[in-house]
């Protein structure tokens, strides 16, 4: 186990390191003056010219490229143009947030995806099954900003029941008679509709997988022994055939992490959730381009990580596999 | 009174080209602590009887007429819920150890506690787990490999352990689908001298199916012959053996390698077996036949009786 | 956003039977499929859609989709015999505004699958065929593109390079999108090298471009067609997408773009008509392209095709 | 499922109610971005200038109406004396938030901090200023190197920062080695403030909380006859990241005023209301199309002057910005009504489509031009023409104009994409293309690598030493202001005379005549300048001040009273 996971890690290393470098090349292929791209245009001349020096840009590339890899190991990525503030210290305040929705917005998802396409396998062909096919289908295939847009103009402005943007409300940090709860549930409150959202575009893709998995498993030779101990329908569904069911929803999950971080970014960018999406998005229309390169390098690396946890959930739930 | 009787049974699937009659017209009993072998190629429908007497046949499928009698009660008039609680604990069934009948995902003594606990609501967890740990003394395997899962096991554990879970309610009945297919020689043999001993020890009925006479021969009292959905051939396993009838029985005791008898040089069968869809004419062996005379093809066979036990579906035999 | 079935296809390599008589068959499959049959209708209506495009500014050029203004109307306004969907915030007409974003829907669609799925059969096969270094070089940077999100690489690369035009963004989906399908080639590559057939063409002489070309490719083609389909629904959204956010080329009327600028000027609480059509489009050619692609994998995958079937 | 219907049941269970303490009094501002830095030298955003205006005071503001300076910490007006080139100016008895009191002392650091470090923001003010002293406590002298009639209107007009507090942070920036980097990224927890509000907490990405500061000169006092207060007990500015988000909290009354331009679109949501205001109000801004005089095709006049003709600003602002701008004639704005030329160009009348082409096409045709297929058929009807040939043969080849990207301003990519099918009327091949903001002003001020951009400055000073800069010929290197490359000696001497005149009147005439070449050269043609759409609740505070630049400033937000109260009442 210990081996796999350091492999595995070893494994994004190198994966980074290949994206850091291709960002390196891209960054000086790119048309202009890739100086401009590293200073802030705020300083002065003189400031720039020391500036430069200090990053190392009037060296030879080579060199250059080793004081960007070793900026880049020591967690260095310059600082934000607009906030002035190190790039990391502004992604690490958005990160929680962007995983914290996410998060549960996978899970929920992923979950309720299992449960439905469970139900709808297990019904097949019956009314349920069309209703719940039919509905993954349609949802998992919508454009995902028109969606917040609809989900913000009929939750927040036909019905006006949801807060449509942020994370939190002003009204209840800044009240010194809040309590955390009242401030969880702020954020709970804030929460529903990008989750909403975010839970509607996936779980249609989980709940397809989980049908159509489930169907095979429903076909195995163990359903029949538990048929033939005598068990239930109730458990031989949810004991013997799910269990094994969702495990290709799980590498779906994976497989589809890549798609729904540009979900996630639209989602955060629409309804102004502070995270590190919305953040790249900002600082490309900003050409905050510190800012939008660690952003970017986080993304990916949430990326690569996540697909490591889903491997190893993977590997949890199917004895068969250990590392 | 024996323990289990089948009368005329007749099974049919329904498919997109018609009723496919699986099974046809057959009949048989095991009483207790003797064993009935089921022989005949695959598609013969051998596993449709077994899982007919398991109330297991899949959706499209049907017993159109006949019988099915445990201990005198009448199964086919069983509802959803008798047959559940019918099941594993009055006829258990063996499975091929080589198909995935184990859960991948689940722990195997849990597997065969989940057994005990379904039809003794009563038990507590820590009774149904010496039970299992019974089981596998019984069968022999060792107690540590208990909370393994099953694919940690190897072929003749696995089949092991799941004849530990067939025994895990005591049935008085126990269909056997060719529970040592793809184990290799030695532990097939183990097994099978296993299998004929716990018979012998719970006074267990078992119907044992196989495609391969020379092992039915190893442990059963009775054979009986199954060619395309019919029974061609039944009678104790020395009566088949020393005097088949049907040239298919013939056919299939030349195409096997006798354990313990003569050496002779292997024949296959030529020919398929027809499709049993529609109204079938004559004998359906026929075509296969190398004895068949002219009225096969329009008749249909009658059952002819050679002793108490020994019965043949041709027209030809002597 | 779609995902695409997990469902690794195998197909079956069949004879070279008569291509006619393997397409009616294929095509008897695919047409009692109900969803290939809705995928394909509401296919042919943005068919009709793209080809009616053409017709608005001939009628009137204030009907042209950019840059035609109704001379009566000064602000949004909603459906109307002479707009049938209404009209945008100079006046332009949405109707034709969404005619016209159904042509460059389909343009970057097919355009973009068709340059991914190139890129990937190729690379694929090579990657297959020669095996070794090559191989696991190719699959490498595969697996490296794969864990990038796309629509966030061509935000990114937008930033660097300054806007982008459709073309770009075109080229920029195609060299982002081909790991997938190349995956999916290289083991079907990996599976038919090992078959006789390749064994009798190179005993017999062939060189490595001919068995590639003559013995490999007709029978990754369908595998890579129904990729395709996939490919067309990510390519039209990540256009979409990166429009709505304002990266997209603005001197085309996509619906993207259309999305944008009602959300951008500020109508999207007022003017329903001109917010619900273009993102409809988008999920409803998503979605036909989708269930053809599903209908798809049941002519190639007979296993899906008896679970789904009319037993 | 049941944990996702928990938390839709939790969430939707309105959160607690709120006791009312907290907020009574406390004007709410949406804003749309949150504010990057509260580092006075590196705010350069406008979401930070809002709340940083409210901490660091100037010397000179200007006034609602006619936007004249006048003194805010300063005593009086500043004293010029000829001779020795030296302004002097006495300051008002001020205190800092902390109540220490607001010294010359803090001038003369700030000026000094400003030209020891060359902060990019302020130093262009400071840079012709030869020294500043402290005479006393309460007066600054600051002498010049050359009169600069920017100083009065602008150098005046920094914002001061507090000696006590920077100076140790100066020390510490020094010794870095990058000094001025260091600088830009200092952030101050409690930034001392000499104005209205002070900070009292900040939580990025969601508000910042001011509270009164209670050493405020201005308490009670009334300044050109406005009562100074602040009248209320703070502010929280919430960051609402979308329009759409901060349009629907002012209608619901979580926000008292949204501190952005108001989408057309919205207008319709809050139109009706009758709690809610809308005010209109001039920017000082220009919104322009610049041509590269360096090289063909926009080397010849007659050509600009076509394509000025072809340009229908009437139809700019009336369609793309929905009537929130006025046609822009002159590079000064209206708004800015003393420096404004009140002079109508040829090309600035209201003319048809077909006028226009027409017009165009004889400006052409007198310049040499000639097409294979004329724009005009005989009978005077546009038609579809051939492309356009210089006078020596040669076709214009297509051309490139330049716009701001759609996300970024998509008024001006769409401008854009309305000129380039204009220009295509009279066989000018142009496409419009959308480039982002930096790479922009890359291509045309670094490398003069364009042909023509559209562009626009948000924000101008009130000054006009801008219009001078923008076609000087001594800026035209690379890197310069003037963009153009426009090359005028007549221009050239105009605005060295006004730079050095002083005298209002005198300066005013200058800068006509400049705006009058300008019009007539076309090195830049102004386009439009949007009017701020702002919209305020009236049901909680009363009292906006409406000027330039938007019903957002300091004295609005000096002057805003509760509603209702009897002070309210007696102020009406």
């Amino acid at each position: 186990m210990a081996r796999y996971v350091t492999s595995r890690l070893a494994q994004i290393v190198v994966i980074l390191f290949m994206i850091v470098t291709i960002l390196f090349v891209l960054f000086r292929l790119a048309p202009g003056d890739p100086v401009s791209r590293m200073v802030d245009p705020s300083l002065s001349p003189e400031e720039a010219a020391n500036l430069i020096a200090q990053l190392g840009l009037d060296k030879p590339i080579g060199q250059q490229y080793l004081q960007y890899l070793q900026n880049f190991v020591q967690g260095n990525f310059g600082h934000s143009f607009h906030y002035g503030l190190p790039v990391g210290q502004v992604i690490m305040a958005k990160l929680p947030n962007t995983i914290l929705l996410f998060t549960t917005a996978m899970v929920l998802s992923a979950l309720a995806g299992i449960a439905w396409g469970k139900v709808a396998a297990w019904k097949k062909g019956q009314g349920a099954d069309m209703a719940l096919t039919v509905a993954a289908l349609v949802t998992h295939t919508l454009f995902l900003p028109w969606l917040a847009l609809l989900v913000i103009w009929i939750f927040g402005y036909k019905l006006d029941w949801l807060p449509i943007n942020g994370m939190i409300s002003a009204e209840v940090w800044l009240d010194p008679a809040s309590g955390h709860l009242d401030k969880a549930l702020d954020v709970a409150y804030h929460m529903v509709l990008p989750l909403a959202t975010l839970f509607i575009m996936h779980f249609g893709s989980y709940l397809l997988v989980m049908r159509s998995s489930m169907l095979q498993t429903l076909r195995e030779d163990y359903i029949i022994t538990a048929r033939a101990k005598g068990l239930t329908e109730r458990k031989i569904r949810n004991h013997h055939a799910a269990p094994n069911a969702w495990l290709p929803v799980i590498t779906s999950v994976g497989l589809s992490l890549a798609f729904s971080i540009n979900g996630g970014a639209l989602t955060e960018t629409v309804f102004s959730w502070p995270g590190i999406g919305r953040e790249l998005v900002m600082a490309v229309s900003q050409n905050d381009y510190p800012l939008a390169q660690a952003s970017f390098l986080l993304i990916a690396m949430v990326v690569l990580f996540a697909n490591l946890v889903v491997d190893l959930l993977y590997a949890y739930f199917d004895p068969r596999i250990r590392y | 009174m024996a323990l289990l009787e089948v009368e005329n049974l007749s099974i049919g699937y329904r498919t997109k080209k018609g009723v496919l009659q699986a099974v046809d017209n057959v009949s048989f009993s095991v009483e207790a602590g003797r064993s009935l072998g089921l022989v005949g190629e695959s598609g013969c429908g051998k596993t449709t009887i077994g899982m007919a007497l398991m109330g297991l046949l899949p959706r499209n499928g049907r017993v159109t007429a006949g019988t099915m009698r445990l201990m005198g009660r009448d199964m086919l008039g069983l509802s959803r819920e008798q047959w559940r609680e019918l099941r594993w604990k009055e006829i258990a069934m063996i499975f091929q150890a080589a198909m995935n009948a184990l859960n991948p995902v689940q722990r195997v003594d849990q597997q065969i506690a989940e057994a005990i606990l379904t039809h003794n609501p009563g038990l507590s967890r820590g009774e149904a787990h010496s039970q299992v740990e019974g089981l596998y003394q019984l069968v022999g395997l060792p107690l540590e490999r208990l909370r393994d899962y099953p694919h940690q096991y190897s072929g003749g554990m696995k089949q092991r352990a799941i004849i530990a879970m067939a025994l895990a309610c005591n049935p008085k009945i126990i269909v056997a689908d060719e529970p040592t297919t793809a184990l290799d020689v030695i532990v097939q043999d183990q097994i099978l001298q296993e299998t004929k001993a716990l018979q012998k020890e719970f006074n267990i009925g078992i119907i044992f199916i196989s495609h391969d006479i020379s092992i039915v021969a190893e442990v059963c009292h009775h054979i009986a012959i199954m060619y395309a959905g019919q029974m061609v051939e039944t009678g104790t396993t020395d009566e088949v053996f020393r005097d088949a009838k049907h040239p298919y029985t013939r056919a299939l005791l030349g195409s096997f390698p006798a354990l313990g008898g003569e050496r002779r040089p292997l024949r296959p069968i030529p020919g398929e077996p027809p499709l049993l869809v529609g109204q079938l004419m004559g004998c359906r062996f026929c075509d296969r036949c190398p004895v068949h005379g002219k009225a096969c093809k329009l008749e249909p066979p009658q059952r002819r009786r050679f002793s108490d036990t020994h019965f043949a579906l041709c027209d030809h035999c002597d | 956003m779609s995902a695409e079935p997990q469902t690794a296809s195998q197909v079956t390599p069949r004879r070279r039977s008569p291509w006619r008589e393997r397409f009616r068959e294929d095509w008897l499959v695919f047409s009692r499929n109900p969803l290939g049959r809705a995928g394909l209708v509401l296919l042919s209506v943005f068919g009709v859609m793209a080809l009616l495009s053409f017709l608005p500014p001939l009628i009137d050029p204030m009907y042209h989709p950019m840059t035609g203004v109704d001379p009566q109307v000064l602000y949004s306004e909603g459906p109307s015999v002479r707009h049938w969907l209404g009209t945008d915030f100079m006046g332009r007409d949405i109707l034709s505004q969404l005619l016209a974003g159904t042509r460059v829907a389909f343009m970057v669609g097919v355009s973009a699958a068709f340059m991914s799925i190139v890129l990937g059969v190729s690379i694929g096969m090579v990657a297959g065929y020669a095996g070794g270094v090559l191989d696991t070089l190719l699959m490498r940077l595969a697996e490296i593109i794969m864990v990038l999100p796309t629509l966030l690489v061509v935000l990114m690369l937008s930033a660097l390079f300054g806007k982008l035009n459709i073309w770009t963004i075109v080229l920029l989906i195609a060299l982002f999108r081909w790991p997938g399908v190349s995956r999916v080639i290289r083991a079907q590559t990996l599976s038919l090298k090992s078959r006789p057939f390749i064994d009798a063409a190179r005993v017999a002489g062939a060189s490595h471009a001919r068995i590639v070309f003559r013995h490999i490719m007709p029978n990754v083609l369908p595998l890579a067609f129904l990729y395709m389909t996939f490919r067309v629904t990510a390519a039209i959204v990540i256009e979409a997408a990166l429009a709505f956010l304002g990266f997209g080329d603005p001197s085309t009327v996509s619906w993207g773009m259309m999305l944008q600028w009602v959300w951008k000027t500020g109508h999207m609480f007022q003017a329903p008509y001109w917010l619900f059509p273009p993102g409809l489009c988008i999920s409803l050619i998503t979605l036909s392209f989708y269930l053809l692609g599903r209908a798809m994998d049941e002519v190639l995958d007979p296993r899906l095709r008896e679970e789904n079937g009319t037993v | 499922m049941t944990v996702l219907l928990g938390v839709m049941l939790l969430a939707l269970a309105p959160p607690a109610a709120q006791a009312v303490e907290w907020d009574q009094n406390v004007l709410k501002i949406g804003v749309l971005e949150e504010p990057k830095s509260l580092n006075l030298w590196l705010a350069g955003d406008a979401w930070s200038n809002h709340v940083l205006q409210l901490f660091y005071q100037q010397l000179y503001v200007n006034r609602p109406g006619d936007l004249k300076k006048v003194p805010w910490l300063a005593a009086g007006e500043p004293q010029y004396d000829p001779q020795t080139l030296s302004y002097t100016v006495d300051l008002r008895p001020a205190r800092w938030s902390d109540g220490s009191p607001f010294t010359a002392q803090d001038v003369v650091f700030t000026g000094q901090l400003i030209q020891k470090f060359k902060v990019p923001r302020f130093f262009s003010l400071w840079s012709f200023v030869k020294s500043i002293e402290a005479v006393g406590d309460h007066q600054v002298r600051f002498v010049l190197n050359r009169p600069d009639a920017s100083f009065t209107s602008r150098t005046l007009a920094t914002p001061m920062v507090q000696k006590k507090q920077w100076e140790p942070i100066v020390k510490q920036c020094l010794a870095t080695q990058k000094p001025l980097a260091s600088l830009l990224r200092v952030s101050l927890d409690q930034p001392a403030s000499s104005g209205p509000f002070v900070l009292k907490s900040w939580r990025r990405g969601v508000f910042i909380h001011l509270e009164r500061n209670p050493h405020f000169f201005g308490q009670g006092l009334s300044l050109d006859g406005r009562p100074l207060g602040p009248h209320i007990e703070g502010i929280v500015f919430k960051v609402y990241g979308t329009s759409d988000a901060a349009i629907l909290a002012l209608r619901k009354g979580t926000i008292d005023f949204y501190w952005n331009n108001v989408q057309p679109g919205y207008l319709r949501d809050i139109a009706g209301d009758p709690a809610i205001q809308v005010f209109r109000n001039q920017k000082s801004a220009l919104y322009f199309m610049g041509f590269n005089l360096r090289r063909p095709p926009f080397d010849d006049p007659a050509l600009r002057r076509a394509v000025a003709m072809l340009v229908d600003k009437r139809f700019i602002v009336t369609r793309v910005l929905q009537n929130a701008g006025e046609v822009m004639t002159a590079l000064v704005p209206a708004g800015n009504a003393f420096y404004h030329l009140d002079q109508v160009a040829p090309y600035d009348q209201e003319l048809t489509r077909g006028e226009r082409v027409q017009k165009a096409y004889e400006i052409l045709v007198e310049a040499g031009y000639t097409w294979e297929v004329k724009p005009m058929d005989h009978a005077g009807r546009m038609q579809a023409c051939s492309c356009l040939l210089r006078p020596d043969g040669t076709e214009v080849p297509p051309l490139t104009i330049l716009t701001p990207p759609a996300d970024y301003d998509p008024q001006r990519a769409m401008s854009g994409m309305m000129i380039q099918e204009w220009l295509g009327q009279v066989g000018i091949m142009a496409a419009a293309r959308p480039m982002a903001f930096g790479a922009m002003l890359e291509k045309v001020k670094g490398h003069h690598d364009f042909e023509a951009f559209v562009l626009g400055y948000g924000n101008l000073a009130l000054d006009p030493a801008w219009v001078s800069a923008f076609f000087v010929s001594k800026n035209a290197g690379k890197g310069g202001w003037n963009m153009s490359g426009y090359d005028n000696p007549l221009f050239d001497t105009l605005a060295d005379k006004a730079a050095k005149t002083l005298d209002p009147g005198q300066r005013r005439e200058l800068v006509l005549q400049m705006q009058s070449i300008v019009q007539q050269d076309v090195p830049f043609l102004p386009l439009y300048n949007p009017l701020l759409v702002e919209a305020a609740r009236n049901d909680r505070f009363q009292g906006w001040v409406p000027m330039v630049g938007g019903i957002g400033n300091l004295w609005s937000l000096c002057q805003l009273r509760p509603s209702g109260g009897p002070a309210a009442e007696a102020a009406r």
